[in-house]
């Protein structure tokens, strides 16, 4: 037998003596029970196995041919941002107890765990001003998805009202969701000037029962919605309001719960995640206390062990699958605890002055950005309602081409929403964040208008 | 609660016990912008005063996290024979290769051809999965094994659509894993159950009942969550197929399998992949894992968008225009780190290499099984695949609190019923499944057989202690029914012959 | 004993206890060598048959060491005022930083022009210390506090050589550390040692006594390892150097002073400093630190080589043409990923930040004195730096057990004599030193404070147990030497006039 | 006062109430007891603080910089070589516990630490075969220094016999350590043929009495020393051998202690410490027990606690300079306990097949390549000496030329001696370790070739 990678333990000597106790003489005997027709003739089709110097000398050549944020600097967003993850949050989210653990099934050797999912589940609830939260779901995509649901059950109206600004991946994964239960969905339009949701569209959709109305703020123009009066209008006519938000915004921005909405959903990447090109991040969900029956995925609450004192443990297991199976509220299981720890220790180390001062240079920053890019001849801001720290710009020239051209001056400068776009024909997407220096935005704004001027 | 001192309380603690107002937040500057004022167009709709956030300093935050990491149990800690969750070794290089800048600060949204050695790794780990399991196609996308079965089943449902079937049903054995339920009802499907037979295996002539035009197709994990390798899976694919149905493979067991039978030749149609468990993921505490989907060619026009496919002129790509696709399962690509980790992983082992992993799994449970059998004997009175099913109806005690003493020991418990992740019907209430895993060495397995027995000798011990009472008085218990023995009648003797 | 089980025993089990033969090594191929046979050449001398190291796998290896670390006390878990050991917070981004790629893996042997960026991080480094301490010129090179004590000596041998003079001693006050006189030893002095003062400061008196043509130099730490700054620096730098002689600094107290005062304005002409005390790199549990050397620029000619200087033309390189040269003190370039953690720092905190951190960490021991002062007080009346040398000798326990009941609360005992790294004279055997730092918050402080107070309480009520016994009687304890109360005759009244 | 960078948790009102308990108004009071005159008037003149994220920024410019064995095939060697480090040493060491704790001085809450440390000795004293091991020295040539200054101490003898193959710089060290404590160091040749010490000249010097006569194996010319015969001669005249060696080699090879040798020391870097431009790496010594008085350094070992139970503490610390100031063995305090750590993570993955597989692999590929550059038209072996993984070639080109015209080729492909070498004018010493590839190998010897070619 070849030398193992390092992780088979069992010796040859090892093998002989657990198969005597079995009482079989081979390993080949002791899989008997399976028909010899369906037994793999030869070996696999894979690789010849690699030491852990040819595996990492492999893996960087991979990793090399990668353009990343070291080597270009990066506006795109999107709903996953190049923030900075403090060390902190690699440091801690590295320590094998965390890293190697399964869902807290046994509270007694999982108190670390279970406080950190609790925790986490309360300080995104003051994030999101929204009572109960849950240990979060894969992505801000079926972070809706599951809200929307939620929203369905509770309700039993398979009807959705949905702008059509939120994030198109997300609203794409919405679709998948919800076509096969039969929900219908109504999208509802934006206004062509500011960007927001078309009020007069969300009133007639309203008309009809619905299940929820949908938002999400900022929406995917980078635009900030005006959210108590969606909310307000939503619950006149009994819908609920199902609210997406982009947490790092929230240092500053209105919490979506203070306005009132009853489902608050996000894609948690920007909080402590790397961007790992998508994945994983993390969905996040929370609710009012009404609906925590609704809610998908784990929970964690304080309980008492059998001597009296407080435990925390998993809790309200009977919304879950593997009690309710195919009535349960969702078939989640494996989530995104290792993502939730992280984005508690980046909360933790911002606090209340650090998000403030991270949403604030963002923000500054993109809006610095945005004037200086506006100056430029044939470039316009596609949609005036007041942004965060994304913004679209309406250009005269081939996006693609013009993206080309700064990508290979080392800047990723944006995404191209020129295609599934009606509302101009030339159009990117650029977000900045609290990383980049005032020289690099001006030297970018400087490319960015050299380029133009070439190619137009 | 102040911060810092008094080590063991972590736990009870919470962030915001640590909170003190205008602490944190620091190093959050930049020489050219001020960091507060508000720009003008954004100030009126940026009004939020006050988040809430807890206040730590960076030291408390290190010390925090650093003890409660202390008081989790992890597989770095210990044996961790959790049934169905192949809780295994995950090797530490993974991680660290994982993160390299190269992967880790790559935006999902740049150029696609700004990142070919992503979509090289991709494209090679889809090739690997679908020669590992016989499968001819891969998404990589779903996040965990429910997003691949809800994947799978839309997939499904697609097939059916395009051929205008109009089929409703989906077919579960009782045994199967909760997300399976409950993925098909997500996926719009009505879920009907086939009973296990007293053998453990899918009760085939019942499941021949079921089959009608509305069956859609079976859902099955072989091994199954009982531990066992279904025998019959020819016959029920064969009965599937004629029917028009489909057969789901979830692959959470695969780790019993690898090199030695594929469900692609079992006859499976859509499977699924627990990177997390047969790929050495490490779990995270809960997650993210990583669900790989893989189909048979016929249904590869189904897969989610983007499908990363190879052109002719050799190029890797990512396709978005698939007309037939079920659509987007979740953002952008699908776990990335979490694929990089188990690519690593079947290259460091090979095809050799990954034979063994799955053979000195099967072995390990059968170990276990066979050393522990007078005490615990297997539910089903066969040989097991990579986890041991065994009864806990012998004990004195209840299972519950027979493997929570285990955790004395340094052993995580197995699964039981209504304790993890697992579903069994009400027959096997007093089972525990117990999944050793390959990475435990002879050594590690012995000392876990020997923990479960010291907890049983406790139990013994105690009977003994109760059974053999009093034991303060100076003669021991008398039991007055009892038959006279023959040296009781000579002991008299002396002490008569004294008093005579 | 077996590997992987019983959480808590790691610490009694030895690498050689886990050790299966035939485990571990693996992975260790490659496809194009056999990794055994010996090239024919090497055969005959490479006769080794066993080396007899232990043989783990992988995932034993984690285990052990992970709880390992979970058995060890660090600044991460709690705070830890180990006196003149400076045990702060160290910021865990500067352990990533030193370990990129392009610093961790450059072979000291490449191409000087090969490593610009490590270049112009030591010249940087060089000047940042340079203005920080006052001084006019550094080497890196040495790999800790004493490896710094021992090459700033032999600069000011080689200076008195250069100038043909035969100077043989060395002046050290009686409160240095140890490291001092040994270093002084190493190269080649003799130690004569300087008393006290009753005010804890150098006796300046008794100093000018011993100066002489043989004196070559004082070695003093200021603050001094009493925690106090000695105001006399000036006049004794001026005695110094008026005898030809020169000053030594000991810069591990360095943490207590930047921003605030420079050893270089004080008249030292050769310091070092202590990276891993003041500039927060970790202490790896005993190392490794660094000590990079400073002198005024007439010392400049006798740095090891290779110095790292930058051009006229402004390229920066290591020199090492130095025919003045101490020579070198060890390979290489010193201890690399350890100054460039201290780079991080300096960079971190900018100047305003490290006069901060020097007034906390004053403003922060001077705290506990003055909050200690009734239970502990300090030993000499003044007001501390940035430690406190606190009396026990009130104590109604041996210090050495009061503060190891501190462990008990989760805080690190302060130094004490001959239980740590510090140095006292007998005068002070009663006495610890408590150096809190500047990264503990008042709510910390506050915490430490009430520990130490909560076991000095522990000893007060054990003594009331016992002064007030017996305490199971239904009368107390009586006194019968003592004075009649009138409570008591009064009492006395209605008793006897029942009896009467 | 501006935000501080993270580690600065006083905060005003913090501040204000600590001067008021301490009984003064200001920091500036506090600090009254400082003459005014010495107090510094103006800021520190050092740059603006950086945020994480420009640090970080500012750094990896730094290191891009450098090349590295990511960029550069490394053949360099010399005592720090390109070993594999497995990423479990690296995970180890970066455990918080162990990177923030100080020496063990308080023993009951650093157990954990003193087990490192105990096997960490144990494990060496194997691979060393010589009973005692301290806890490390700065690195392999302070540790020369320092066994060689345990021998004057034992013997009272003020002569060195020093081998002229040892490291050069460790020659420059040890020569540093010595001049001011008025030892002689005679230095003794080695044979031109063989590259090994020459016996007559150490015959010679060892008529002299010696406090020990020092040799290294492999030697400075990567040349397997005839360990025995050396230790024999020391012996005979009374002088203690003291012999440095390459710890990796000890896998196939010898261990110097199993020939009698009194005094081991090394270089431990290649027992995965990463290369870190020659820093931290470590030193290790080795000794009889009879010489453990002399030692310098930590020395742990296992006592009992005040119930009877076996615990370990430092031990034998009246040999230290906390103790017996200027009478120590030695002035080491801080040392290098991370990398002993380091060393032992290393050494127990290893273990006894995985050493000897390095060692032999690392042997088969310097051999390999070695008869590769052999076959280029003049280029010869400088010694005839068996050689481990590292040897020296005499070349008819210009060295600086050739090495700079390999580099550009993305080689690091020697250590240039020509300058300090009396045996020939152009020489360069090439070191091989397991982890280059034999195509790598093959494609170094043929661009070798063709350089050459291209410069004569
Ligand atoms: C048999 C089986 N199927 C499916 C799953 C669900 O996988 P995931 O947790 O990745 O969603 C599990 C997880 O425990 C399982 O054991
Ligand atoms: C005052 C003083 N000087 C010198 C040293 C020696 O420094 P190092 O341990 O870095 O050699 C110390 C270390 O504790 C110290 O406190």
């Amino acid at each position: 037998m070849s030398p193992l990678p390092g992780y088979n333990v069992l010796r040859e000597q090892d093998r002989s003596h657990m198969l005597d106790k079995i009482g079989v003489d081979s390993i080949d005997h002791l899989l008997d029970f399976i028909p010899t027709d369906l037994r793999l003739q030869n070996p696999l089709d894979l690789p010849d196995p690699m030491s852990e110097w040819q595996l990492t000398r492999h893996l960087k050549e991979l990793a090399a041919q990668n353009e990343n944020t070291d080597s270009h600097v990066c506006f795109l967003g999107g709903s996953v941002y190049d923030h900075h993850v403090p060390e902190v949050v690699n440091y801690i989210a590295s320590r094998g107890e965390f890293l190697t653990a399964y869902t807290p099934y046994q509270p007694e050797i999982s108190q670390g765990l279970l406080r950190v999912l609790s925790d986490f589940q309360l300080v995104v609830g003051r994030l999101f001003d929204i009572p109960v939260v849950n240990c979060s779901v894969y992505d801000g995509a079926t972070a809706l998805a599951e809200s929307a649901w939620m929203a369905i059950s509770a309700s039993s109206i398979h009807r959705l009202i949905v702008s059509d600004n939120i994030w198109p991946e997300h609203l794409a994964v919405l679709q998948v969701y919800m076509a096969n239960r039969k929900v219908e969905i109504e999208l509802i339009g934006h206004d062509a000037h500011s960007g927001k949701i078309d009020q007069a569209d969300l009133d007639i959709a309203l008309q009809q029962p619905a299940a929820a109305v949908i938002a999400q703020s900022p929406n995917c123009f980078g635009i900030v919605e005006d959210l108590k009066e969606v909310i307000h209008n939503a619950h006149q006519h009994e819908a609920l309001a199902v609210i997406g938000c982009y947490p790092t915004s929230l240092g500053i921005i209105e919490a979506p719960g203070t306005h009132g909405a009853d489902i608050v959903y996000a894609e948690g990447q920007s909080l402590g995640l790397s961007l790992a090109a998508g994945g994983p991040t993390m969905g996040m969900i929370g609710t009012r206390e009404s609906l925590t029956d609704y809610l998908p995925g784990r929970l964690v609450g304080e309980t008492k062990d059998i001597k009296g004192e407080s435990a925390l443990a998993l809790i309200k297991q009977e919304r879950e699958q593997h009690v309710r199976r195919d009535k349960a509220t969702s078939h989640i299981c494996s989530n995104q605890a290792l993502m939730a720890l992280r984005s508690l220790v980046y909360l933790s180390l911002m606090g209340e002055n650090g998000l403030r001062r991270v949403a604030t240079l963002s923000a500054q920053k993109a809006h610095h950005l945005c004037a200086e890019l506006e100056r430029i001849p044939g470039i316009s801001r596609s949609y005036q309602g007041p942004f965060f720290n994304e913004f679209c710009l309406d250009l005269t020239v081939n996006t693609a081409t013009l993206l080309d051209k700064l990508r290979q001056q080392g800047f990723h400068a944006g995404i191209n929403c020129s295609a599934n776009n009606k509302d101009a024909q030339q159009r990117i997407l650029i977000a900045v964040t609290e990383t980049q220096s005032l020289a690099t935005l001006d030297h970018f704004a400087t490319a960015f208008a050299q380029t133009i001027d070439q190619i137009s | 609660m102040t911060p810092g001192i008094t080590l063991k309380s972590a736990r009870r603690v919470s962030v915001f016990d640590l909170s003190q107002p205008g602490m944190g937040g620091s190093g959050i500057t930049d020489p050219d912008f001020d960091g507060e004022t508000l720009p003008t167009e954004l100030a009126p709709v940026a009004t939020r005063a006050k988040t809430g956030l807890p206040e730590l300093s960076e030291i408390d935050v290190v010390r925090h996290f650093t003890r409660l990491s202390q008081d989790t149990f992890g597989v770095d800690l210990g044996p961790y024979p959790l049934g169905s969750c192949t809780m295994k070794y995950n090797p530490k290089r993974n991680d660290t290769l994982a993160e390299l800048p190269g992967f880790a600060h790559v935006h999902p949204a740049q150029p696609a051809d700004s990142m070919p050695g992503l979509w090289t790794l991709f494209h090679q780990l889809q090739n690997h999965l679908a020669a590992i399991t016989g499968m001819d196609a891969f998404t990589l996308q779903p996040a965990a094994g429910a997003h691949g079965e809800l994947t799978g089943l839309l997939i499904i449902r697609r097939h059916f659509e395009s051929l205008k079937q109009n089929r409703s049903v989906i077919l579960i054995p009782d045994s199967a894993h909760g997300t399976n339920p409950a993925s098909a009802a997500m996926s719009g499907y009505i879920c009907k159950i086939i009973p296990t037979t007293t053998e453990g295996t899918l009760d085939v002539g019942a499941m021949r009942e079921m089959l009608n035009d509305d069956v859609a197709g079976l859902m099955m994990t072989n091994p199954s969550t009982l531990g066992l390798f279904d025998p019959n899976i020819a016959e029920i694919a064969a009965a599937l197929h004629e029917n028009g149905s489909l057969l789901y493979y979830d692959g959470a067991n695969l780790n019993a399998l690898m090199g030695l039978v594929r469900p692609g030749d079992m006859g499976f149609d859509v499977i699924h992949i627990n990177t997390h468990k047969t790929l050495s993921t490490p779990h995270g505490g809960g997650g993210p894992g990583a669900g790989p989907c893989g189909v048979k060619a016929f249904l590869e026009p189904y897969l989610p968008i983007p499908v990363i496919t190879q052109d002719d002129d050799g190029e890797i790509k990512a396709q978005f225009d698939r007309p037939l696709s079920v659509g987007r399962m979740k953002s952008y690509f699908g776990h990335v780190t979490i694929l990089i980790k188990a690519y690593c992983y079947i290259l460091s082992n090979g095809a050799e290499g990954l034979r063994t992993v799955s053979e000195n799994a099967v072995l390990s449970a059968n170990y276990i099984q066979s050393s522990l059998a007078d005490l615990l004997p297997p539910v089903f009175q066969q040989r097991c695949m990579h986890e041991c099913l065994l009864s806990g109806g012998d004990l004195d005690v209840d299972p519950f609190d027979f493997v929570k003493r285990l955790i004395d020991f340094g052993v995580h418990p197995p699964t039981l019923v209504g304790a993890g992740c697992v579903h069994f019907s009400d027959d096997y209430d007093a089972a525990m499944l117990i999944e050793p895993t390959e990475t435990e060495s002879l050594a590690v397995l012995d000392d876990m057989i020997a923990q479960f027995r010291k907890v049983a000798r406790e139990v013994e011990l105690a009977r003994y202690m109760i059974e053999t009472a009093p034991h303060t008085t100076d003669v021991a218990k008398i039991i007055t029914d009892e038959p006279a023995f023959l040296s009781m009648l000579e002991a008299d003797k002396p002490s008569s012959a004294k008093t005579s």
